[in-house]
């Protein structure tokens, strides 16, 4: 009887491999490898590109730029296009690891808001090789019938031992020492040993407070109710407040972080011309306005945003009002002996 | 021989709803060696193990030495047990193994080192204190299993199949070891086996078992010699068991012919189990047998041939010194004497005559 | 007429250890042993004692061994309940064991998470008891909670076969003896199933030792065991050289624990679970 | 008396452990809220979405995909092995079981690492380097389980078939055959269980696209993890069931007949 089940198993088997195979064998030619943030796309959008032009997208996601740069320089995959945060674009284009773009093949490129443009000045100078994506600042989402507005004004809520166990802070390097730096502050592109111990030193305060270190979980913690002070995206904030009820979300007055997630090619694309296809499919009003409904993060899109209804565009956790922008910074890229002091202070913070 | 020791008192045990042992009643007495011998499944290992005080009868009562044991766990009987497979502990030396009860007990170094000693010379096996269990041989982990049981001084040694698994010659080796071993220790010793020669071989008293009942209790020449039935006759050697008619005192029919015997007080064309032993068959001239018939096959045996004679409709089964060719036409005949005439069983699984011990 | 030797029917095998099992060791070695440029160096190895990998590894030390004592101690008397019920067919403890298994862990563990957060059903139903509501979420508590909840059938799994593979005439023996059943559990069920419990210790202690999923989804970020260092480098930090180092070190500690419970278990049973 | 109600206690403890983070999700897949710790009445909306969900297919149908191919691969691989190990001379032979043990009792994490250094030196992270890195772990499962079964095997019933003319292949198939088929499938099961719950290793090795279960189910945790998660769970949990009893069933039947 035993050896039917095997039978079975075995033709079973067959079919699938046998299907497996055939697709791989086609999509060779004709792909797209796309890496990309996680819940940064939506699906949607991805498989009428796919239909329209009959190229078949490889999707991949990552968690933080620091992955993200891991999964790059591993090399054992090679991608077409990328999208990542400013510095780590930063870095790449100064590693010489980043191809100019033909805006000429993207011509909905005339969409996005020229001053984000501008502001890409800090990662891209000549704006040869980058083209926006989604930009925000970092703040507090808190639970409203917890804390008061009053307290979320400024980053010292977060060492407020009321609040212990209650407290969500991000799980990457640079947006954690963003918060002690800017209270302290300094700023968040510090690279003075002493001044990041010191920041440091406040984290480690901190850290009996913290209810965890995350990154995409936060949102959905929040809105479970699991904790009632989050440092998170922008974006993430939105998201959180349209699920969840009683959530507010504001910028410190000391300041934080204005971040532009664009898009970039990379030396491994194997084919231009299709990377920048759906780049300008991307700057489309229709598609543009999909992944700003899916992500719900600050579109540099003036199109998309045009097209907003008015609360919608007087939502300060989504668009940041031009105070707000003024009172924050854009990451720049560490070198490899800072990234490193970064990594070490990191990892003393996570060490018991 | 001595008083009545061990009195198994209308036992009945049951596993899964299937009876095993049904009001048994058995009395054991002192320095006896006694054997259960029945088939397997007769319930003998059970009874064993009802006095080792693994099992707890369903009824009836289990006296030792006067006393109530029956719901004594068995680390509290003074009787110790030989298991079929040995059971020694694997991970302890021969001389850990010998000690563990006296270590139980908490004898003094020096008393069990004495003891140790002396339960290995009594089995033959002086100088193995420090071997591992796996080293040995089957028979001497037999030995070491009986070693083990014997230190603790019980009054009464228990023996499941204890050579079951050994090879005829140590068999037979064991067999006198045993019988030298109980003169020497002067115990009793209860010994289950579903071996006959073995229990002929040793014992004082015979318990023959079937299906839960005891068919016969006896000294080895009686529950040869007579067997009470045809279960025993034919569990206890190998005989010819005939459907037969009584027609009168010493008068029987077997297969179509009248043949004298010896037997009295049966009815009238009463039927009956007719047993005669294969050794007390005659093989003589044609004429002069009571019947006849052809040597179907023969086999030597050493001390005897083997001789299959088919002769109206029957095959005898014959062991005789004397070689008759296959195809002789030959006689059968039997001194009366040697004819035994059974009851038949009520039912069809011989359920045993009421015995009084 | 071809005879056909046996051993060569290993063949695709032996290319398979010398090409997946051997060669990757021999890779981890190469990045372990060298630096950013390719030159030779201990430096990798060393850094283990660098305070930060040292108090992870110590501390990966200290949940892996809390947790094998834990699995130890729940495992132990489960595995004899389950060997006095005498079950007709042993295979069924397997199955029940097994059968979580095949649910994927990440599921499973994700269940815990909804059981334990914060405002999870556990914290809503002390609330509704009026009790105050407790953080059993992010802690190394719940790491280790984690870890014992995924390895404890590879500790009952070893203990009940080793259990029941001690005949029921040895224990009889031992109470013919007079051994009662406190005297049988320590001189007889203990010393006999000691090679069980040792090989459940390794199929506990080393995976617990060297766990970076179950320290991420239930650490919230704040524990940081040795595989999370190794993780990190490898995935975030991209320092595959210094990965490598501290893997070799890991792969050491394996080697040593699992070479200090050979020598202690001389069936070497190791990996019969089913 | 007191001590077997102590025993079903401890029992139901342990098994509750076991199996309630499964009752949880069993629960939450027909629950008809989006809140995970609020009951908002029972729905089967979960399980039709599931369907549409391309992801959780997608990744379910690579899971099986990887699960059965490495599981059948190896178990022909690892019983071949078996064979040739067995009939070796007791240093090869140990050499063999030793470098066998490796896969089994190296960390998952180095084990991972190691295979990804390899792949990424030499090739392409794709579906067919995590079809390797599977095969490498399941193999020694399927080897440790025939081993056995082969001591058990009388050497001279193989030989006396071959001496009654059989051929080697005709010897083995009606002798040596039906001794290991246990060891054989158990190992089987051994490798389809080991694969299907791996996270560790095909985190390290997988490509660009692939994603088994458990590897998505790791990035959706973090997302936030949609219920159609939990439906599927339950499908999976209900399959593994059935087959299970299916099989012990069988087993049980057997040991009666």
């Amino acid at each position: 009887m035993k050896k039917h089940i095997l039978c079975i198993a075995a033709l079973l088997l067959g079919c699938l491999t046998f299907t497996g195979c055939s697709d791989s064998s086609v999509e060779e030619e004709n792909t797209l490898t796309i890496l990309n943030y996680g819940k940064y796309f939506d699906p949607d959008a991805l498989q009428i590109f796919e239909e329209e032009t009959g190229i078949t997208i490889k999707y991949e996601e990552y968690e933080s730029p620091e992955e993200m740069y891991t999964k790059y320089k591993a090399g054992s995959i090679d991608y077409d296009l990328l999208c990542t945060s400013d510095y780590m674009i930063h870095k790449l284009i100064e590693e010489g690891e980043v191809l100019e773009m033909n805006y000429d093949n993207i011509p909905e490129y005339k969409n996005i808001d020229p001053d984000i443009i501008d502001s890409s000045a800090s990662f891209d100078a000549e704006h040869k090789y980058t083209l926006p994506y989604f930009y925000g600042t970092v703040g507090i989402l808190y639970d409203t019938n917890v804390v008061p507005e009053s307290e979320v004004q400024t980053w010292d809520v977060l060492w407020d031992e009321k609040y212990t166990g209650n407290i969500v802070m991000p799980n990457s390097v640079r947006d954690c020492l963003l918060v002690p730096l800017k209270r302290l502050n300094y700023s968040i592109n510090e690279t003075n040993e002493k001044h990041l111990r010191k920041a440091l030193d406040l984290l480690f305060e901190q850290k009996p407070l913290v209810y965890a270190y995350f990154v995409d979980e936060t949102a959905d913690e929040m809105i479970a109710g699991n904790a009632a002070l989050a440092v998170v995206y922008s974006g993430e904030a939105a998201y959180a407040q349209d699920e969840g009820e009683n959530l507010g979300y504001t910028v410190p007055e000391e300041g934080s972080n204005l971040w532009i997630d664009s898009w970039f090619i990379p030396k491994t694309c194997k084919n231009q011309e299709k990377a920048e296809l759906f780049l300008n499919f991307l700057c489309r009003e229709d598609i543009a306005a999909m992944n700003f409904d899916y992500v719900y993060y600050a579109t540099p899109h003036t199109a998309v945003y045009n097209s907003l209804d008015e609360e919608s565009k007087n939502n300060t956790t989504i668009f940041p009002t031009q105070e707000t922008i003024d009172n924050c910074e854009v990451y720049v890229s560490l070198d490899r002996e800072e990234t490193a002091l970064y990594n070490k202070l990191w990892k003393e913070l996570k060490s018991y | 021989m001595g008083k009545d020791f061990i009195h198994l008192s209308n036992i009945s045990k049951s596993f899964d709803g299937q009876m095993i042992l049904d009001e048994l009643d058995l009395k054991i007495k002192e320095n006896e060696f006694m054997t259960l011998l029945g088939p397997s499944g007769c319930g003998k290992t059970t009874t064993l193990r009802l006095l080792g005080g693994f099992e707890t009868p369903d009824e009836g009562k289990i006296f030792f030495d006067g006393k109530d044991i029956t719901h004594l766990p068995p680390n509290e009987r003074k009787l110790n047990t030989v298991f079929q497979k040995y059971a020694l502990f694997t991970h302890m030396s021969i001389a850990e193994n010998i000690a563990f009860g006296l270590k139980i007990s908490k004898k003094s170094k020096a008393y069990i080192d004495d003891k140790i000693k002396y339960a290995l010379k009594l089995v033959n096996l002086d100088g193995y204190e420090n071997r591992s269990v796996d080293s040995l041989s089957g028979g001497q982990q037999q030995r070491i299993a009986i070693a083990r049981a014997i230190v603790n001084e019980p009054k009464v040694l228990l023996l499941d199949e204890p050579l079951g698994a050994l090879d005829l010659k140590l068999r037979q080796d064991m067999q006198y070891e045993l019988i030298r071993l109980k003169e020497e220790l002067g115990i009793t010793f209860v010994y289950v086996t579903h071996d006959q020669e073995e229990a002929l071989t040793m014992s004082d008293k015979i318990v023959v078992m079937n299906q839960g009942y005891i068919q016969q209790i006896g000294s080895p020449e009686d529950i040869y010699n007579e067997p009470i039935n045809a279960f025993v006759a034919d569990f206890i050697g190998e005989s010819n068991i005939i459907d037969g008619v009584m027609i009168e005192d010493k008068l029987v029919e077997i297969l179509g012919t009248k043949i004298p015997c010896v037997d009295i007080g049966f009815d009238k064309n009463q039927p009956v189990d007719v047993v005669i032993r294969p050794e007390d068959v005659k093989l003589v001239d044609p004429s002069a047998g009571f019947m006849e018939g052809d040597v179907v096959s023969i086999i030597f045996k050493g001390v005897h041939y083997e001789i299959e004679v088919h002769a109206n409709g029957y095959d005898w089964l014959v062991h005789t010194t004397k070689m008759h060719p296959v195809g002789s036409h030959v006689g059968i005949n039997v001194t009366p004497f040697n004819i035994q005439i059974m009851n038949k069983p009520e039912s069809s699984d011989e359920k045993a005559v009421e015995l009084d011990v | 007429m071809f005879k056909l030797k046996k051993q060569f029917l290993a063949g695709p095998y032996i290319v398979w250890i010398i090409g997946f099992i051997l060669l990757p060791i021999v890779l981890i070695l190469f990045y372990g042993l060298s630096d950013y440029h390719g030159n030779f160096t201990f430096d990798n190895l060393l850094s283990i004692f660098d305070p930060i990998h040292m108090k992870s590894l110590l501390f990966s030390l200290r949940l892996a061994l809390i947790c094998t004592v834990i699995c130890l101690i729940l495992a132990y008397p489960l595995a004899m309940i389950l060997n006095s019920m005498h079950l007709k067919h042993q295979s069924f403890v397997v199955f029940v064991f097994v059968l979580p298994m095949w649910m994927n862990f990440m599921l499973r563990i994700l269940a815990w998470k909804l059981l334990l957060s914060n405002n999870g059903v556990i914290n809503n139903i002390l609330a509704s008891l009026g009790l105050p509501a407790i953080q059993l979420l992010n802690t190394p508590s719940a790491v280790v909670f984690g870890m014992v909840y995924d390895y404890l059938p590879f500790m009952i799994l070893p203990i009940y076969n080793a259990m029941s593979r001690i005949g029921h005439d040895i224990i009889d023996a031992a109470r013919d003896l007079g051994a009662n059943q406190v005297q049988v559990f320590f001189k007889i069920t203990m010393p006999l199933t000691i090679s069980g419990v040792l090989s459940g210790i390794i199929m506990v202690f080393v995976p617990a030792l060297t766990s970076f999923v179950i320290s991420n989804l239930l650490g919230g970020g704040k524990v940081l065991l040795i595989g999370n260092v190794i993780e990190q480098e490898f995935m975030q930090t991209m320092d595959w050289n210094l990965g490598s180092g501290l893997s070799i070190v890991l792969m050491i500690f394996v080697i040593a624990s699992m070479a200090f419970m050979n020598t202690h278990n001389k069936d070497g049973e190791g990996t019969a679970v089913w | 008396m007191v001590k077997k109600i102590g025993s079903r206690i401890y029992l139901s403890i342990i098994f509750l452990f076991l199996y309630l983070p499964i009752l949880v999700l069993i629960v939450l897949s027909f629950n008809n809220s989006k809140t995970r710790v609020k009951w908002g009445g029972f729905t089967l909306k979960w399980y039709a979405s599931l369907l549409e969900n391309e992801t959780i297919i997608e990744a379910f149908v690579m899971t099986l995909q990887i699960t059965l191919t490495a599981s059948i691969l190896a178990t022909i691989i690892g019983t071949l092995a078996a064979i040739g190990i067995h009939a070796m001379k007791s240093k090869g032979k140990a050499i063999m079981l030793g470098a066998t043990n490796i896969p089994l009792l190296n960390a998952d994490i180095v084990t991972g690492i190691s295979m990804m250094l390899l792949f990424v030196r030499f090739t392409e992270l794709g579906f067919s380097t995590v079809l390797i890195a599977h095969l490498t772990f399941d193999i020694p499962y399927v080897i440790l389980n025939v081993l056995p079964k082969l001591n058990q095997t009388s050497k001279y019933a193989y030989e006396a078939a071959l001496d009654l003319g059989a051929t080697p292949l005709y010897a083995f198939y009606k002798i040596v055959w039906p001794d290991i088929r246990p060891g054989v499938f158990s190992g089987f099961l051994m490798a389809v269980t080991m694969s299907l719950d791996d996270f560790s290793i095909t985190y390290f090795t997988k490509g660009a696209g692939v994603n088994t279960l458990s590897t998505m189910i790791y990035t959706e945790l973090r997302k936030g993890i949609k219920p159609e998660m939990y439906a599927l769970s339950t499908i999976l949990f209900g399959i593994a069931l059935i087959l299970l009893l299916v099989m012990n069933y069988r087993s049980s039947k057997k040991a009666i007949n």
